[in-house]
């Protein structure tokens, strides 16, 4: 039931954003939607890595980094089509992924942050170092999107453009969820030992994480360097990586639905604090510390929205014990055991 | 490539590393007992520079050193640290006891957020970058024809000492067991007798007042202080406690030693630009050997 | 006598966009300062054609995404032109959204190559680019100071490793040998090893093309290390925290910066100076006289247009030339500053005075 | 005279009531048992006078003082020492780490705690052999043998027990009973919860069965051993003790 | 014909002998039980069977294929399936969901498929859900089907394992102390469930501390002790023994 109710909800949401170009928003809001929904993706892209499989990652701004500036550099240099630079860019992001994942996967979650932390600090480091993407000030002129006729210039275009994107990247993420792969990831990510009983190889899967998440990433990374013209080594760095994780916190560990909710917040509420000028991203602190305090699952847990307290409390009047204690662990969503 | 020219190198590492040390030790046992990657770490010396910063620079007349305002204005800022970390684990940290790590890790980003942003908007701080009130004197040794000042071997020695203290309270009293306990099980802790809380508080303390520490000595040898400069070094010492093995307190003081000392040679090797690379190679490496840090991270678990 | 109508014109609106939070904010705050000065005096004297200029301020953090938030932002509050800007990397992709609002886009400090190159024509710079400056560096360090191998390091920010490439590649061929460029990250506070690759690698000058916080812990670890070779910062050097921070080590140090000579010693230099310390309670920044410059480039072209809206403040921006703090302001085609000339300065009893011995042009 | 005393204690569990109106004591020297299905509340009984769960009605005086003011950590050190569930060990910690952090906890000096560990040593002579191991890696009933050494170290005056036969071969099973009764007529008070029903009654004087969180039978475990309502619900047909076999 | 064929399997961690030289056969109609004092090994002879620890010596194999350094997925795929002594449910996925985890290998879905969510794909994936559905009943479980397994009592818990390893379609299942910790009413259904599946051919072997139960159900006992076979046999022969009364079943049942 509470999925269903997610899912209403969630239709309701998809609704209101497919008209959003048509409310005739400036450009401020729409260019901060585009922002919004290429978070989204990056979050879908991570959540296979830390939602699915368990993995920490730190590092994930290092394969949105891979495919914009692959699409960067084909594009400008070599004059690639954009849509023709995409399967290079993930054909660069799975090397990647292997590349950190390989020697790292039999570590430990706390222990693999710290290598994926590592990772996407060298790719940083690489492209601000190297002459070839352009140093510091990185690529410029990267060409519009072009599918078939249809050129993609405006801010709207790209909203619809991503807003495609996002919904593809979701559907994936749920036929996933409930396949042979998502359910090992799971398993995996719930207790590696048992997973092995089950004949599940632990590490083949979690390599298999590292590289979904890449293609997302990297396919959100081309896509961003055409909608931004321009890309350089800042947007890449360990605070784009952690934007991703707290998105993905704040939604909720895991969940598809809480994950976009945690995109928006994190990319609108610092907007929305500009008035406060030099104290935005103090009020942003305060904000996020308060969500988390109040709502240390996440905005929108991966087991439904958490309005279920009121089954609860039905529950508890018929006497339903067992059920009662179900829907308190649902609530509590991600738990740390003991 | 000779010894004298990588010699240099290496103790200049060291001196980072004795930093990257302290404020490792910190973050090693507040990660140990909590499983928190308290990005707010490095603010807390952050905060305590700008402690150090006002209650040194009202005691201070001119730029010359008085060694004996330092010390008390150092042990001052260490119980800042110290204090203010235990009001963000106080307010923060403990009313989320029961949320995932990763949520603990985000709330540690607010904080973070808060402490730094809080800071910008002081408005004699600000975003400056203020010069410490003293300069300590430039007198010293010399080793292979570089230069030292005694300012920085007291450094260093401080440093160590200061880590050994703290290594015997974690591996050598009953009160550093009842640290590992909590880690591994708070309410199991309890039913021994022991206050968890208090021990939680006593943790948290402990890592602000070495980061304090780290904070005066910092800023004394590197003569200024900005509201930013705990963000990256927090991330080396969260690093170098990794790289020694969570939990542990000489893991991570030799973590800091050696990432110190890492990016100094990689620097005097392959650039600036290629230190950090160099680095996390080494990292990678290591954790590739030793999967669970340098001196490893006793695990009991089994099937 | 427009000034004392009471219902005074409506007003016209600026957009400042540049750092107020993250790594570069004060350096955005001293623009802004400089800007808010131009500003107020200005409207002191009447306002642009009557209207009072009114800045609106955002921040763009430095970071490409949240400078495209503010200018956006900037663009729908019915901003009339934009002057501000100090993080190239975050100018570039705001450039299209002032381009499509048509209104002048005058970056006060930005000034990589790469913002003209877009081809927008209502992009101005403020800040002369890196060519002039190397050129006198190199000339500097050749003629001048005779160093046989000179150490150049930045600090990986566009700005910085420009003057630093463009610099090495300037001495190719001179006596002045340049030694592999040295990239810290800009947050280090760390400059021991780079103090050792200088002594092992035998420089016998550094020049540090970054900004001046991290310059003035460069300059004390060298000196603390016993190494006393010349240390020539560039313009982002420039700073009173460079002097205060640094101490007596800053004594006898050099930087190559763009300004009239007689912002040094003259009288205008001294008027900004007093105005700005008044007005904010602390000394102008590096580049707090490119801001105040930048304000009054629109002022001055808007006086000239004869009118405020956009294209043709633009097309008289291509026009404008006046005597600024930082030197002569004018513009080329492309919206490159042209007219500023590079000098070097020399930390003299705590302050800034021009090098006794200039390099030949 | 009373070591435990509820009265009227009623535990919720956010919206979840664990237990209503549960009253119960515990006589020095006496074992108690506490018997129910799963998910009755015996735990939550145990939980509650510990003050791992706070209870929203109710009186608990534990030797004279009022629970509700004394904090979990204060009340083992007074002597209220619970087992519980699920053996708890810390399994990074030493089996000596283990051992002598629960002496430290109640205030032990070192000379004591030293003491105390021989004394428990010689119960259990299998921990001699692990002491320098780590708890994590000994087999599952080494482990609840630890657990129930652990209770000893602290030298209760209450000692609650949580079903300390699980995973425990038949042979050590006994040891634990025989522990159980020997502490017992030392003047210790002990509370048993036990899933072996059988069993308890072998070395309980009393005994109260908990149904949905409420007392809803108490007394003499040898009249409860024979009450065809307790047979019905936990000795079953089948009687699950091992010993009834023979 | 044996289906698990030890010998000589040895277990060392530092100086402790956890496992001594054990030989034995475990039939291919076999319901063994291994029986114990704590510590004896016999987790650890689980382990080293499924290939959770490796043995310092000896060797392991199933119909004669030698398995023994084989690592822990490769021997599930051979069709050895476990329940763990400490229950190891996936705690935040439903019932169903964990006893689906156990098909891990009997779902060959291509990325492809997966993606497009082919009809073939589909009816698959529901024959899976069908089948774990079913055996969630064959357990007890049918309607605890959606809820997360943390939520289960520690009865149920085990007796989730116990589907999620026959989900599996095992030759082998091995279950570790499947009666601790379960009520008495429970018990009577797990003794069921246990000879069920062994009536169905799949070779059983249980570590248990009921004796009771091991009387009731075996049809061979192994007695461990300090990591040697103390005694094979019968339960008959193993009950009597007088070695055994000493080293495990005590005075009380002597
Ligand atoms: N932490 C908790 N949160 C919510 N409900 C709980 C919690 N712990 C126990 N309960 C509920 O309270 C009731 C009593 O639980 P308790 O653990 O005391 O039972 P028990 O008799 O010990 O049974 P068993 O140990 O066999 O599960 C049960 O319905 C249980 O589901
Ligand atoms: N991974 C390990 N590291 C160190 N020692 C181990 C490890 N696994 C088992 N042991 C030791 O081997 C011995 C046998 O353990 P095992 O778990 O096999 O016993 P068991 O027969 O299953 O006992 P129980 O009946 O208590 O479950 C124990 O002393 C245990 O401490
Ligand atoms: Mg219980
Ligand atoms: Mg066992």
């Amino acid at each position: 039931m509470a999925r269903n109710r997610s899912a209403l909800i969630a239709l309701a949401a998809l609704a209101a954003a497919a008209i959003l170009p048509e409310t005739g928003q400036g450009n401020y809001v729409m260019s901060i939607a585009v922002q919004i929904e290429i978070l989204m993706c990056l979050v879908l892209g991570l959540n296979f890595v830390v939602g699915y499989a368990g993995m920490l990652d730190l590092g994930f701004a290092a394969f949105f980094a891979i495919g914009a500036y692959m699409t960067g550099l084909l594009s400008v240099d070599l004059h690639w089509p954009i849509l023709a630079t995409i399967p290079p860019a993930v054909g660069a992001a799975l090397l990647g992924a292997v590349f950190v994942g390989l020697p790292t996967l039999r570590l430990r979650s706390d222990y693999l942050a710290v290598v994926t932390l590592g990772f996407g600090e060298i790719i940083q480091e690489v492209v601000t170092n190297l002459n070839q993407t352009g140093g510091p000030e990185g690529i410029s002129g990267i060409p519009p999107l072009r599918i078939g006729g249809l050129v993609v210039t405006t801010n709207d275009g790209y909203y619809n453009v991503f807003l495609v994107l996002v919904l593809v990247f979701v559907a994936v993420s749920f036929r996933v969820r409930h396949s042979r792969l998502g359910r090992a990831w799971l398993a995996i990510r719930e207790d590696e030992d048992t997973a092995q009983a089950m004949g599940i190889k632990v590490r083949r899967f979690k390599l298999y994480a590292y590289m979904a998440g890449s293609v997302f990433g990297s396919i959100t990374g081309s896509l961003y360097g055409s909608a931004f013209i321009a890309i350089a080594p800042p947007s890449f760095g360990f605070n784009e990586s952690l934007l991703v994780v707290m998105a993905v916190s704040i939604g909720g560990i895991g969940s598809i639905w809480g994950g976009l909710l945690g995109a928006g917040i994190v990319v609108a509420f610092p907007e929305v604090f500009r008035q406060f000028a030099q104290a935005r991203l103090l009020v942003f602190g305060v904000v996020l510390v308060l969500i988390m305090v109040l709502r240390p699952q996440g905005v929108w847990p991966e087991t439904g929205l958490g309005l279920d307290r009121a089954a609860r409390v039905v529950a508890q009047f018929r006497g339903r014990r067992g059920e009662a204690v179900a829907a308190r662990h649902r609530a509590a969503g991600v738990e740390r055991t003991p | 490539m000779s010894w004298n020219v990588v010699f240099p190198d290496i103790v200049a590492g060291l001196f980072l590393g004795a930093f990257l040390a302290l404020i490792a030790v910190g973050y090693s046992m507040v990660y140990g007992i909590l499983r928190l990657i308290n990005f707010a770490h490095g603010d807390f010396y952050m905060a305590a520079a700008f402690v150090s910063y006002a209650v040194l620079g009202a005691v201070t007349v001119g730029t010359k050193v008085n060694w004996g305002n330092v010390i008390w204005v150092g042990l001052v800022t260490m119980i800042a640290g110290g204090v203010l970390a235990v009001c963000v684990e106080r307010l923060v940290y403990r009313p989320m006891s029961r949320a995932a790590i990763l949520s603990l890790m985000i709330a540690a980003l607010g904080v973070s957020q808060i402490l730094e942003n809080g800071v910008l908007n002081i408005p004699s701080w600000g975003s400056n970058y203020l010069p410490y009130p003293v300069t300590p004197p430039s007198n010293g040794f010399s080793v292979a024809s570089v230069h030292y000042t005694w300012t920085q071997l007291g450094i260093v020695v401080i440093a160590v000492v200061l880590i050994l203290a703290v290594y015997w309270i974690v591996n050598h009293t009953m009160l550093g067991t009842a640290m590992r306990a909590v880690a591994q099980d708070r309410a199991a802790t309890t039913l021994m007798g022991i206050n968890t809380d208090r021990i939680i508080s006593l943790v948290f303390f402990i890592g602000g007042a070495l980061a304090g520490a780290a904070a005066v000595m910092a800023s004394l040898y590197y003569g200024q202080i900005n509201y930013l400069m705990g963000f990256s070094i927090g991330l080396q010492a969260f690093t170098a406690a990794v790289l020694g093995g969570i939990g542990s307190v000489a893991g991570a003081a030799i973590g800091g030693l050696m990432l110190g000392i890492l990016e100094s040679v990689g620097t005097g090797l392959f650039g600036a630009q290629w230190a950090l690379m160099f680095a996390f190679g080494a990292l990678v490496l290591t954790l590739w050997v030793r999967p669970t840090g340098l001196l490893g991270e006793r695990v009991g678990q089994r099937v | 006598a427009s000034a004392s109508k009471p219902h005074a014109a409506s007003p016209y609106v600026v957009g400042v966009s540049e750092p107020e939070t993250g790594a570069e904010a004060q350096a955005g705050t001293e623009i802004y300062d400089g800007e808010r000065l131009a500003a107020d005096k200005i409207n002191a004297a009447g306002g642009v054609l009557g209207h009072k200029i009114v800045l609106k301020e955002e921040d763009d953090a430095c970071d490409p995404q949240t400078s495209v938030n503010a200018a956006n932002k900037l663009v729908s509050l019915g901003v009339q032109a934009q002057v501000g800007g100090y993080c190239s990397s975050a100018a570039q992709p705001a450039e299209p959204i002032y381009s499509r609002a048509k209104i002048p886009n005058i970056q006060a400090a930005a000034n990589s190559a790469t913002l003209t190159q877009a081809g927008y024509h209502n992009v101005f710079l403020v800040d002369p680019n890196g060519v002039p400056e190397s050129k006198a560096a190199a000339s500097f360090f050749t003629k001048v100071l005779k160093v046989k191998k000179l150490l150049i390091v930045d600090d990986q920010s566009t700005y910085a490793v420009s003057i630093a490439r463009l610099t090495a590649a300037a001495l190719k061929g001179t006596s002045t040998e340049a030694l592999p460029i040295q990239a810290v990250p800009d947050t280090t506070q760390d400059f021991t090893a780079i103090v050792n690759t200088a002594r092992s690698d035998g420089a016998t000058g550094i020049y540090w093309t970054g900004y001046f916080a991290q310059g003035a812990e460069f300059v004390r670890q060298l000196r603390s290390a016993g190494l006393n070779i010349p240390f020539t910062g560039a313009d982002g050097s420039v700073d009173p925290t460079f002097i205060k921070d640094a101490g007596a080590d800053a004594t006898g140090t050099y930087a190559t910066i763009a300004v009239l000579t007689s912002f040094l010693t003259g009288s205008a230099a001294k008027a900004f100076d007093s105005g700005y310390t008044n007005a904010f309670h602390s000394q102008p920044g590096p580049y707090s006289a490119y801001g105040y410059d930048a304000m009054y480039a629109l002022a001055h072209a808007a006086k000239n247009a004869g009118s405020l809206s956009g294209p043709k403040v633009i097309a008289a921006l291509h026009k404008v030339k006046f005597s600024g703090l930082t030197g002569e302001v004018s513009f080329a085609a492309n919206g490159t500053r042209v007219g500023a000339h590079f000098v070097i300065v020399e930390v003299e009893h705590g302050t800034y005075v021009l090098a006794p011995h200039q390099p030949p042009a | 005279m009373n070591v435990i005393s509820l009265s009227d204690m009623t535990v919720f569990y956010g919206p979840v009531r664990g237990v209503s109106g549960v009253s119960l004591t515990v006589g020095e020297g006496e074992i108690v048992a506490l018997i129910g299905a799963i998910g009755a509340g015996r735990s939550t009984v145990l939980k509650a006078i510990s003050g791992l769960v706070k209870p929203r009605e109710g009186e608990l005086v534990f030797r004279g003082d009022d629970l509700r003011r004394i904090a979990p950590a204060t009340r083992v050190r007074r002597g209220l020492v619970q087992v519980p569930e699920g053996r708890r060990i810390f399994p990074s910690l030493t089996v000596r780490e283990n051992l002598e952090l629960a002496g430290f906890g109640v205030g032990g000096g070192r000379a004591q705690r030293r003491e105390r560990l021989q004394a428990v040593l010689e119960r259990f002579p299998l921990l001699g052999d692990h002491l320098p191991r780590l708890a994590g890696m000994l087999s599952g009933g080494e482990q609840q043998v630890l657990a129930i050494a652990r209770g000893m170290m602290a030298e209760p005056k209450l000692l609650m027990v949580d079903e300390p036969s699980l995973g425990l071969a038949p042979q050590m099973v006994e040891s634990v009973y025989d522990l159980l009764v020997q502490i017992a007529s030392e003047g210790t008070a002990v509370l048993l919860v036990e899933q072996n029903v059988t069993l308890a009654f072998e070395i309980t004087n009393r005994a109260y069965v908990l149904q949905q969180g409420e007392v809803v039978l108490s007394g003499p475990s040898s009249e409860l051993a024979d009450d065809p309502r307790v047979v019905a619900a936990y000795l079953g047909r089948a009687a699950a003790s091992p010993a009834a076999g023979s | 014909m044996s289906r698990l064929a030890v010998d000589g399997l040895s277990l060392r961690f530092g100086g402790l002998e956890a496992l001594a030289g054990i030989s034995l056969d475990i039939a291919e109609h076999a319901l063994y039980a291994v029986i114990g004092p704590n510590g004896a090994g016999k987790t650890s002879f689980f382990n080293c069977l499924t290939g959770y620890y490796r043995p310092s010596a000896g060797t392991v194999s199933l119909d004669g294929r030698d398995i023994t350094r084989m690592a822990v997925p490769d021997v599930a795929a051979l069709g050895i399936r476990r329940t763990f002594q400490n229950v190891r449910v996936f705690p935040r996925l439903s019932a169903h969901e964990n006893v689906l985890a156990g098909a891990h290998l009997r779902s060959s879905a291509s990325l492809l498929g997966t993606l497009l969510g082919t009809p073939a794909m589909r009816r698959a994936e529901r024959a899976l859900a069908d089948e774990a559905q079913r055996w969630l009943e064959y357990v007890g479980l049918a309607d605890k089907s959606r809820v997360l397994a943390a939520d289960l009592p520690y009865g149920m818990r085990k007796r989730l394992e116990v589907a999620r390893a026959l989900m599996g379609q095992p030759s082998v299942l091995l279950l570790d102390e499947p009666a601790a910790g379960v009520s008495s009413v429970e018990r009577e259904e797990l003794v069921a469930v246990i000879r069920r599946t062994w009536e169905s051919g799949v070779t059983v072997v249980m570590i248990e501390h009921d004796v009771e139960l091991v009387m009731q159900l075996a049809t061979r006992v192994a007695v461990l002790q300090r990591g040697r076979l103390l005694v094979e046999g019968s339960p008959e022969d193993v009950r009597s023994d007088q070695r055994v009364v000493d080293a495990y079943l005590g005075r009380r049942r002597g």
